[in-house]
């Protein structure tokens, strides 16, 4: 009965309904928009109500929230934060550093699209993104979740080969363990 | 034949109901921690969906077979001292198993949950897990020693070990025994501010020194576990604060009131707290809370 | 004995760093032994594109510079291409920089008490006092445009003038805040286990202190009263009555209250900044920002933020782009050097509240 | 000020031989010396006349004169002056004293130094890296480093934003909108 199609169904919708409305994201402040994740999170903003709620470590998190421009040191620890999640997980570019480099478009240490190196599922953009935005972009993040449309883990998984060339054509030394899940 | 199917049916009534009410009351904890914040919070019912999340997540960690063990051992306990606890007076509709003895065997498996937890954290290798296990059975040594002394004060004073009796001397004399013998209901209560974990004796998972303590490596379903586990553990705990101390209840309404206002103790007192050291968190259990407990056992050998 | 030391990483991941670093503690037990910070994780190399652009277009990526507090870098920035050129100020832009930079010092120290107060589990005064920072915010954004960065104090004067009406908005702000501050003191100061845990931690010592580069709170949490505000005034603090406070001891504690009195004395000056504020000009427009050049020469313009001492040393080679720009944060002396020295011997779970003691700032070190 | 100021020039001046002295407006005086003669001014400065505090240490690049020019900038809690003292290296081989007995912090300056120019300071203790990580390109920071050259290079990069057009006639070429009065003045 459980294997039935129409049941699956049913549980697809409970599981994507709590997706939706559950979201850990993981406490690390990547960039200089971590800054308004403070104000995002307290009164007037308060993104506890959409159920928003920090993680402490990446295996308990849901939500990797990049807030900014990448260097690529911290980018080698990003990704193997990243592949230390459990799936279903999901990654937020937030600001316009991560969409196509920002103002750091001539910076020798950023990297300047963050989708070339992670699967992203949303983009916020703005420098800074206001708390607004960020709730938007979260809102977004819901709907994707609720269409079953975000997809980045699996499309990371399934394109792990691009992804990883495109990461060590960056950071010369790499000694990562194999990504198995 | 009957009367087994009777107790298994009741153990399972008595599960759902302290998971929901468990679970319940952390998301009214949550829910009031932002009002008090000036915020809005999330709904009261935010923690069930955190907890169906947890369980639908992919798990796909493994660092040994004790990792798993460690949140089955803490739901084992949960779910035993869940049964071993009366939940309402006189046993109607939810008959467990009680004996003679039952408040020492409660000490006992009550620790057994957190030595199983050591056990699965030190597998996971994770250095801030050991070190959150070993905050958390140094401060558990601290809360133990005003809460055995509220109890062996209460076994002297009615010289018996059975939580059922307790009760009915209660129903009897009409009095509860919060105020019959006040220290020992004193003593316990600040041992319970430890049992519960909340600020200020939060040092096992205190995010911003060990990222989240023993549950660092432990995501997904062990989260899962670890959440319904300590939800079923708050209500079973409240249930026995009340039980003993505040003469049961009749029916659930009148327990979850009972149990909510105790709740509310820890809870307040956290909100408004930082978070104690580990050796400052037992060295609070071992002054006042202790010095209780020994008013309690001297009241009841002398009275 | 000894115990076996471990090694742990706090950090970069981690809910207790202030930013994107890394300390590396040796620990035996609970007491740390060594520490070293990692730092690097944020290096943008802004000083570097700093060359690439012209003297206005710096202004962009100098607010970057320490994200909590953008304003006292363009002050620096600004007054040391002032220096150089040798350009006027009017008197109404000095007053009103003053008062940026003091409505800035304010959110920056709101954040602090949500530092530090989360650092030890106190999360209630923190989500009031962030909840509260927006007021100062919108206050900026009704200013200058931005609520985060706001670049704008500039080389001559500021941007934009005053909009209508915005004395009075500030200052119902800061009636406001002043009756919040009494709400966090009794939540924060008043609390016992808050005392027992700042008090005798991360103590610097007293007659070390100047040596090791120590300043601004960190400083006056020693005893030495240091401040550039008084020491090298710059715009018109020499015309402003305010104390620097200061606190004997040199623990969480000591800093903790000279931030305390510092952010009332901020409330004081700005009202009498907003009393005092002149008419006129706000800004001595510069030439064509395409072909404005400087002559030749250096100048280093120091101001005190947060932190401490935030300075900026400007060279130029007689053209249109700066030839270097260093900027010296506060956090850069007091989250390496200072930071390394004061773990040593404390217990590992006071590593969070010594760092946001200090106002570790990451970005500030590595730009 | 002034009298402060002229005791100190006569003080350094008297004291080293191979210095000239500048004078600035407001409280700053500049002091030129060999590079030899740094941690000796340094440690003059600091121990007999009360300069403690180490304000800053920066580097500039003279790419023409093919020279770097360092700068110690100190600070008197007392006399209230700052005192810049200039010194300057050779770029193809640039060694420099280690000045960090002196003040602890100057080990980090030297540290970004040493990895962002590539100056050698003789018997300095520090991990090899400080901001960057496994970086293989000279040092960043030296002019003749082309970041964005390097960056284009190495990271790749989103079309769309070649001609670096203003964002509001990207919006109106989407929508058909006209430009406001107003901005047309600010229009490129």
């Amino acid at each position: 009965m459980i294997n039935d199609k129409n049941s699956q169904k049913i549980v697809d919708i409970i599981q994507n309904f709590a997706r939706q409305h559950s979201i850990w994201v993981l406490a690390y402040g990547t960039g200089c928009g971590a800054i308004e994740i403070p104000p995002t999170m307290t009164s007037r903003y308060d993104a506890e109500r959409l159920g928003v709620r920090g993680a402490a470590t990446p295996r308990q998190a849901d939500v990797l929230l990049i807030t900014g421009y990448l260097t690529t040191k911290t980018l080698k620890r990003v990704i193997r934060v990243y592949e230390q999640m459990q799936d279903p997980k999901y990654v937020i570019g937030f600001g316009s550093c991560t969409i196509n480099g920002g103002m750091y478009w001539d910076s020798y240490n950023t990297i300047k699209a963050l989708d070339r190196y992670m699967p992203v599922d949303v983009y916020i953009n703005g420098c800074m993104p206001r708390p607004e935005s960020v709730l938007s972009g979260f809102a977004k993040l819901q709907e994707l979740i609720q269409a079953g449309k975000a997809d980045g883990a699996k499309k990371y998984k399934e394109n792990l080969e691009w992804y990883r060339t495109n990461q060590k054509k960056v950071i010369p030394n790499w000694h990562m363990p194999e990504y198995n899940w | 034949m009957k009367e087994i199917l009777y107790y298994t049916w009741g153990a399972i009534v008595s599960f759902v109901v302290a998971f929901s009410v468990g679970i319940t009351y952390m998301g009214l904890n949550r829910k009031i921690t932002a009002r008090v914040q000036n915020r809005y919070g999330p709904p009261w019912y935010q923690n069930f969906i955190d907890v169906i999340k947890l369980s639908s997540k992919k798990t796909s960690i493994h660092h040994g077979v004790m990792q798993h063990m460690g949140p089955a051992f803490i739901m084992v306990t949960s779910v035993v001292s869940l049964l071993v606890i009366p939940i309402l007076n006189g046993n109607k509709f939810f008959p467990n198993l009680n004996f003679q003895g039952d408040l020492i065997f409660l000490l006992y498996i009550m620790v057994f949950g957190p030595l199983g937890m050591a056990l699965g954290a030190g597998q996971t290798g994770n250095p801030n897990s050991a070190i959150g296990v070993t905050r958390g059975l140094s401060q558990m040594a601290g809360f133990e020693i005003p809460w055995v002394m509220a109890l062996v004060a209460l076994m002297i004073q009615y010289k018996t070990t059975s939580i059922v009796d307790l009760m009915n001397v209660q129903v009897e004399s009409g009095r509860w025994l919060m105020f019959s013998s006040p220290f020992a209901f004193l003593a316990a209560v600040m041992a319970m501010l430890g049992m519960f974990r909340y600020a200020p004796f939060d040092i096992v998972g205190a995010p911003q020194e060990l990222a989240s303590g023993p549950m660092s490596e432990n995501g997904g379903k062990y989260l899962f576990v670890m959440m319904s586990a300590g939800s079923v553990f708050a209500f079973a705990k409240l249930t026995l604060y009340v039980d003993i101390f505040m003469g049961g209840a009749d029916n659930l309404i009148i327990l979850v009131v009972k149990t909510f206002a105790l709740y509310l103790i820890p809870m307040l007192y956290g909100i408004t707290s930082p978070r104690y050291r580990t050796e400052q968190s037992v060295r609070w259990f071992w002054g006042w809370p202790s010095f209780f407990g020994l008013l309690a056992i001297l009241q009841a050998a002398l009275f | 004995m000894r115990e076996k030391a471990t090694t742990l990483y706090i950090g970069p991941q981690h809910p207790g760093i202030t930013g994107n670093m890394m300390v590396r503690v040796k620990v035996e037990g609970d007491t740390i032994v060594k520490a070293t910070t990692e730092v690097g994780y944020l290096h943008r190399a802004f000083e570097k594109l700093i060359e690439k652009r012209n003297w206005l277009q710096s202004f962009t990526l100098l607010c970057r510079f320490c994200v909590p507090e953008p304003d006292p870098v363009e002050e620096s920035y600004a007054r040391a291409v002032e220096e150089i050129e040798g350009r006027e100020v009017p008197e109404r832009a000095k007053y009103i920089r003053v008062m940026v930079l003091e409505l800035a010092r304010m959110a920056s120290y709101m954040l602090w008490y949500g530092g530090q107060a989360g650092s030890l589990g106190l999360y209630t005064v923190g989500q009031w006092s962030v909840g509260d920072r927006n007021y100062i915010l919108d206050l900026f954004e009704e200013l200058t445009g931005g609520r985060v960065y706001h670049m704008y104090i500039w080389p001559g004067g500021v941007r934009r003038d005053m909009p209508e009406g915005f004395e009075e908005k500030v200052l119902k702000t800061m009636n406001y805040l002043e009756k919040r501050l009494d709400d966090y003191d009794d939540l924060m100061f008043e609390n016992s286990i808050f005392q027992k845990r700042t008090k005798g931690i991360g103590i610097i010592d007293k007659a070390k202190a100047i040596e090791w580069g120590v300043v601004g709170p960190p400083l006056r949490g020693c005893g030495i009263k240091h401040d550039v505000r008084i020491d090298d005034p710059y715009e018109v603090y020499d015309k402003l009555d305010f104390i620097v406070p200061t606190h004997e001891g040199g623990d969480i504690w000591s800093r903790a209250q000279v931030r305390r009195q510092e952010i009332r004395q901020s409330i004081r000056i700005i009202r009498q900044v907003i009393d005092k504020m002149p008419g006129g000009e706000f800004y001595n427009k510069v030439p064509n920002p395409q072909k404005w050049t400087l002559p030749k020469g250096d100048a280093y313009a120091r101001t005190e933020a947060v932190r401490g001492e935030v300075g900026m040393y400007v060279s130029s080679d007689g053209g249109t782009h700066p030839r270097r720009a260093h900027f010296r944060g506060a956090a850069y002396v007091h989250g390496i050097t200072l930071l390394e020295n004061l773990l040593v011997g404390e217990n590992l779970a006071d590593i969070s509240a010594i760092m946001n003691s200090l106002g570790t700032c990451p970005p500030e070190i590595e730009r | 000020m002034e009298e402060i100021k002229k005791a100190a020039i006569e003080k350094i001046t008297t004291h080293f031989r191979e210095v000239t002295a500048e004078q600035h407006n407001g409280n700053r005086v500049d002091f030129f010396i060999g590079k030899e003669e740094i941690p000796a001014i340094l440690f003059y400065l600091k121990d007999e006349m009360g300069y403690n505090h180490l304000s800053h240490i920066a580097c500039v690049d003279w790419l023409e004169e093919k020279e770097f020019e360092i700068v110690y900038i100190v600070w008197s809690y007392t006399d209230k002056i700052k005192i810049f003292v200039h010194t300057r290296v050779d770029r193809e081989n640039p060694v420099m004293d280690n000045v960090d007995m002196i003040w602890r912090q100057a080990n980090t300056y030297e540290r970004e130094m040493k990895e962002m120019y590539g100056i050698e300071f003789t018997g300095l203790e520090a991990p090899e890296e400080f901001l960057l990580e496994d970086w293989e390109g000279p040092p960043p920071m030296r002019r003749d480093f082309d970041t964005e050259a390097y960056a284009r290079e190495k990271y790749w990069e989103r079309p769309g934003r070649e001609d670096a057009r203003d964002v509001r006639e990207t919006i109106i070429e989407r929508t058909g909108e006209e430009l406001p009065d107003f901005a047309k003045k600010y229009k490129r």
